[in-house]
């Protein structure tokens, strides 16, 4: 199975930068060093589950930030889904994870309630961080959702930091941070690599490569062409995967856990994926053609699982039945959400510090 | 005398940026989205086409880089302006702007200088969180060598960035994310003007108290002033500082003289803000001229929630200001 | 009664460290030459050997992710305490400092707390120049979240350090370079103490004046005391602030109750300083006590030269101070 | 001719951590891009005039120091005279110059006057920056250097700055910026080697490799063992000399800078050099041997350049001669600085902004 898919539009081509993974694809020069075994069917459908829940939660969110009922910068990431179920299937509860304001996929697929995802990013009280934190601040420690950052890049130190904690305990829990294309220039980026790969921290770095960071495209800014070959430099075991693909996430992901639990240090994975939606709520997408965005849709991280199904024997009735019960969750994380009152105003002065 | 025509605060900085890089060359961007998006709330929207990509710059997410090379290109004669997309993110390049910047003319005895400008929005009002909200005016008056600049209307907004270019120091130059639609008579584009850099204004005349803002806190402010004057007879005299550094003490004590009370409101915290520097000042500089003990409002300590009757609770904004103003004229008030 | 023993401040610091981290295995040392160095300053010294390079451990010159990954354990239960070379240094790290760490708590509802110690030493007096001699105490309070300690003395570093490793917060620890050889009384290493977070103390009582300082000019304002009461008998009651985020303005009313005269006096910038806020707090919740304008005395708004005489000119110490208090006691002095 | 030449201890040779550059010595496997033409005797008798002056001044300085005549931090670059000489001479006096904290050789090295450099330390009002900047802070505009730094890496951006500009104006001048062997992991070098790489920058990114930072040795907290490898990775062209061979640091720097002005970007250097003074002025030294210091005398870059003389024929005489210039030259910056005035109380207020 190949692990990414690229094609060059001519405008790309002369650049050699790939920019997307629709289906007339190109295989990735780079053979996966994992296998990449199928799952069985009951976990691609449970995955399946999450990840239109996913998809569902974030359409309502847009709906409601398009209403007006939702302030500040909201990022969906609608197309990305299966970079965060692949990665939360493979990964323990207790294992730590940090990513960007473009977190809620994240915080659902670790096992947040979406109601309370919801809840959050409306600011009501019954949300995750009690209404403060809003869409950019999904946390959740009991399934090990640590924080998302609105500070680009930031949250990669977090994740190293965790891994520390754990290797200092002597646990064989890891810690795992996503970022996106756009982080890699961050400062910091470097500082957290240099360290992980030197004191050989158990942490997975997970690029979120959507080939744009807001508006600009990551090839306008980029000395490096091919960005997972950066952290190769540091000696950190580095590969590319097609991050629409939630069995090739899941087993990339599920390998470079295994080196992290076994003392073998940090693993950065990049993950081709695509932003179907604008960068927040309200963006305009000058910046992309409406056929680029429509060309995209056909590597959808949804149909390209649902195709899985169907192609693995799975009927068309039973993926109505998963379709049905995401539309129940929904429904009931959007009425929990809703009748949420506000928070009380005092609350606005609580939680500065731990009493 | 000019015709003026009415404009968006956004325009008035399009305006200024184009029409200074159009007088001299030496004056180029640089900054995350400026190029060919325009910047992400449009401030430098069409500055690519006329300008073309050597003097508008899209960069990396690379805060701590292109601010020192803003501070390289004008050690050496350029003029860059740096867009900073929340202002926010300008602690990541902290070392970069005080421990630099800041001190560069100074630690090089007066032979180096640096005319560039770091410019970009802050502020609250619209729910975009303990991150994207912050303003840090106080932060960045805190540290020596840093002129700072918040204008409130799309007047000033046009004449003290036009100004800020001219300068032949680093300026911080504020701008607010409530304020980009807002409106304002500007004379038109071929008519040039600075507003001088250090130089407050009374926006609205009172006689009872002297209450000092800059920002959209003005906006707050003055509605307020219409407000106190309609339902309580409280005359408020609005100065709108413009710039906090230097600060123009000179208007503020002209005004106390006139009112006998003063009051600074802004949106950065308060604790160790410009609010406090204006009251310690009041003490050291004309302590006979107050009436009544100087108040000070900024931000609460805390971080800001995204949570709308959060946030708005603690923004020092209308419903703060009457309250504080009726405290502070609270013996008129009892009598009224 | 115990029976205390004289010890450097330095030496304070370094049993601090090492009680608390036998005395919890979650306590760990991350830093700049911190370990087999023992750090710039020695303050780490010999930890390396009881503890090993596990829980001491020297970084990169790397301080976004030091301090980034300190937050990192401390969200998951470690207890990281970091040392910065020169807290001038932290300008470098300040995203991780004050939009991750001063935030997180409030950020995540209270899910996510952090008990971390960010430690290191500030200030001036060695000519070290701007990069290197800055005291940021007044910067630390400004941004919510944090709490920011400063002692002056052997007994209070040490125990305040232990206070701060064991408190359940972000805390900036400040020490400060001129501090490291003063000695003072300290119990023995084996007896455990710590000094609360918040809590001021009277170290000079005094009837005429009440000055407000902390770190190493409290040792300079207690010099002017001395001198202010000798030469012109005027008796000033020195309270020595000891944490400065969260203020413990009880303890300066009470004092200010006595006196009617307040001054602040810290080595951080002037300018939207703690001295002001000091001052606006005054006025804003005591102002009936002040029998005088309330004053406050930090450095001027310009980055510290090397230059020997001109960095004595611009240190808030015991010459301005006495300055400054004569000037406040004027009628006082006038009449003696 | 060998480039670098290296030997390992045998504690180091176990991580592969080359820290030496002493006589007996590896050549470097890494063959030059570039030639070494032989510098004339002249070039090299004013070569070593120069490198000498630096040494005295340093010596000057350091006493003055023990005698508690300088406080803060003050950093000499004894054994380091050859890179900012081999520098100076291999660029022009209208080219940009950033360093570290570390700076009194390369200011002198630039054309700024012992005079003013020692007056500078002392404080005095004479000196380069008025007495305000001290030992971190040289600057001399006219001869091109714009600013030494006492932050670690924040010089960097600072020279790329000035490159940008100089290619906006459509200027041949390049711009040059040098730092330590752990100023490599500081973010901002990351930052501004992506954009100097993606906008071919006219800058050159000049590292003095003394093994030590502070009073850690590099390898104790780098995970790149080979640093001039890491610029690479951004397709900055990047090498790895001799430092402490003035005539390969201009052969290099040259080649470097030739490279810049035709528009070829951005050049890396790892020059691999060794301090033999302590990191600053106090500097106990007790994080390395003192066999290791004296072993290492063997390469010190004055001895190296005055054998390189006396094989060229240049007689004990002429270079008597230099030396008692040299001494000349210190004795008159000295008294200059000795006999100048403090700076005015008045001073310390002025020059926060130009006016
Ligand atoms: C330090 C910093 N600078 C700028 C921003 C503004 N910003 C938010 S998202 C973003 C683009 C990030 O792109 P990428 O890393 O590719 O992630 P994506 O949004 O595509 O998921 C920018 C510049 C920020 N949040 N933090
Ligand atoms: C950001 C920052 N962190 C820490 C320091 C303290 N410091 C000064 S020099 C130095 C070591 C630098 O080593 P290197 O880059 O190898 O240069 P060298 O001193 O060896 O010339 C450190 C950690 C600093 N100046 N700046
Ligand atoms: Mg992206
Ligand atoms: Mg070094």
């Amino acid at each position: 199975m190949s692990v990414v898919k690229t094609i060059t539009s001519s405008q790309e081509r002369k650049r050699g930068w790939s920019i997307s993974l629709a289906p007339d694809l190109l295989p990735v020069e780079v053979p996966p060093p994992f296998d990449v075994p199928p799952l069985s069917v009951e976990v691609l459908q449970k995955m399946y589950h999450v990840m239109l829940l996913i998809r569902r939660v974030e359409e309502y969110l847009l709906d409601a930030a398009s209403e007006g009922r939702i302030g500040g910068a909201m990022h969906t990431a609608i197309g990305m889904e299966a970079n965060a179920v692949g990665a939360a299937f493979a990964t323990r509860p207790d294992d730590y994870v940090t990513c960007t304001y473009r977190g809620h996929h994240h915080a659902i697929a670790r096992g947040l309630d979406p109601g309370q995802v919801i809840a959050e990013v409306l600011g009501k009280a019954s949300g995750c961080a009690r209404g403060k934190g809003g869409s950019m601040h999904m946390v959740d420690p009991e399934h090990g959702l640590m924080g998302t950052n609105g500070v680009v890049a930031a949250q990669v130190p977090h994740a190293a930091g965790m891994a520390l904690a754990a290797r200092m305990r002597g646990e064989d829990r890891i810690a795992l941070t996503f970022f996106g294309d756009g982080a890699i220039y961050q400062g910091v980026m470097h500082e957290t690599f240099n360290i992980a790969a030197k004191w050989k921290l158990p942490v997975i770095f997970y690029m979120e490569n959507n080939k744009y960071s807001e508006m600009t495209p990551i090839w306008r800014t980029s000395a490096i062409e091919d960005l997972y070959t950066f952290p190769k430099v540091y000696g950190i075991e580095s590969i590319r995967i097609n991050g629409n693909d939630v069995e090739i996430v899941h087993a990339a992901v599920s390998w470079a856990a295994e080196r992290a639990r076994s003392g073998e240090g940090p693993t950065f994975i990049e993950a081709i994926t695509y932003r179907l939606a604008g960068h927040m709520a309200g963006d305009l997408e000058t910046y992309r053609t409406p056929e680029e965005r429509e060309h995209q849709r056909q590597a959808d991280p949804l149909l390209v699982l649902r195709q899985k199904l169907l192609d693995r024997n799975v009927t068309e009735e039973a993926l109505a039945r998963i379709e049905e019960a995401v539309a129940q969750d929904l429904a009931r994380a959007v009425e929990f959400a809703e009748t949420s009152p506000w928070p009380d105003i005092a609350e606005a002065y609580t939680d500065v510090f731990h009493l | 005398m000019v015709q003026m025509r009415k404009t968006t605060y956004l325009q008035a900085l399009n305006e200024a940026l184009r029409e200074e890089m159009r007088r001299d060359e030496r004056v180029f961007i640089m900054g995350e989205d400026v190029a060919y998006y325009g910047g992400l709330f449009r401030v430098t929207r069409n500055l690519l086409e006329e300008f073309g990509p050597q003097r508008v710059m899209d960069t990396p997410i690379s805060e701590q880089a292109f601010i020192g090379m803003a501070l390289g290109a004008a050690a050496v004669g350029m003029r860059p302006v740096v867009e900073i997309m929340y202002m926010d993110f300008t602690l990541v390049a902290a070392d970069q702007i005080f421990n630099q910047i800041g001190k560069y003319a100074y630690m090089t005895g007066g032979r180096v200088y640096l005319p560039l400008v770091i410019r970009g929005q802050q502020g609250g009002g619209k729910n975009y969180g303990s991150q994207h909200s912050q303003s840090l005016d106080s932060l960045y008056a805190h540290f020596p060598g840093l002129r700072v600049v918040a204008p409130a209307t799309p007047y000033d907004a046009k004449g003290l960035l036009k100004a800020a270019i001219r300068d032949d120091n680093p300026v911080v130059f504020l701008e607010h994310k409530m304020l980009y639609f807002t409106t304002g008579e500007v004379p038109p584009p071929d008519v040039d003007y600075t507003v001088p850099i250090g130089l407050a204004e009374v926006k609205r005349p009172g006689r009872d108290l002297t209450l000092v803002t800059y920002s959209y806190c003005l906006l707050e402010a003055l509605a307020a002033a219409e407000e106190l004057a309609e339902k309580y007879g409280i005359d408020v005299e609005v100065v709108d500082l413009r710039t906090v550094n230097p600060m123009d003490t000179e208007t503020i004590w002209a005004s106390v003289a006139r009112t006998g009370r003063l009051l600074a409101v802004h949106e950065s915290y308060a604790n160790c803000g410009v609010g406090a520097e204006i009251v310690a000042r009041a003490y050291e500089e004309v302590p006979h001229l107050l009436k009544a003990p100087a108040r000070r409002l900024g931000m609460p300590p805390v971080p800001i929630p995204v949570s709308r009757p959060l946030e708005q609770e603690i923004l020092p904004w209308k419903r703060h200001i009457m309250a504080t103003v009726l405290e502070m004229m609270h013996e008129r008030v009892a009598y009224a």
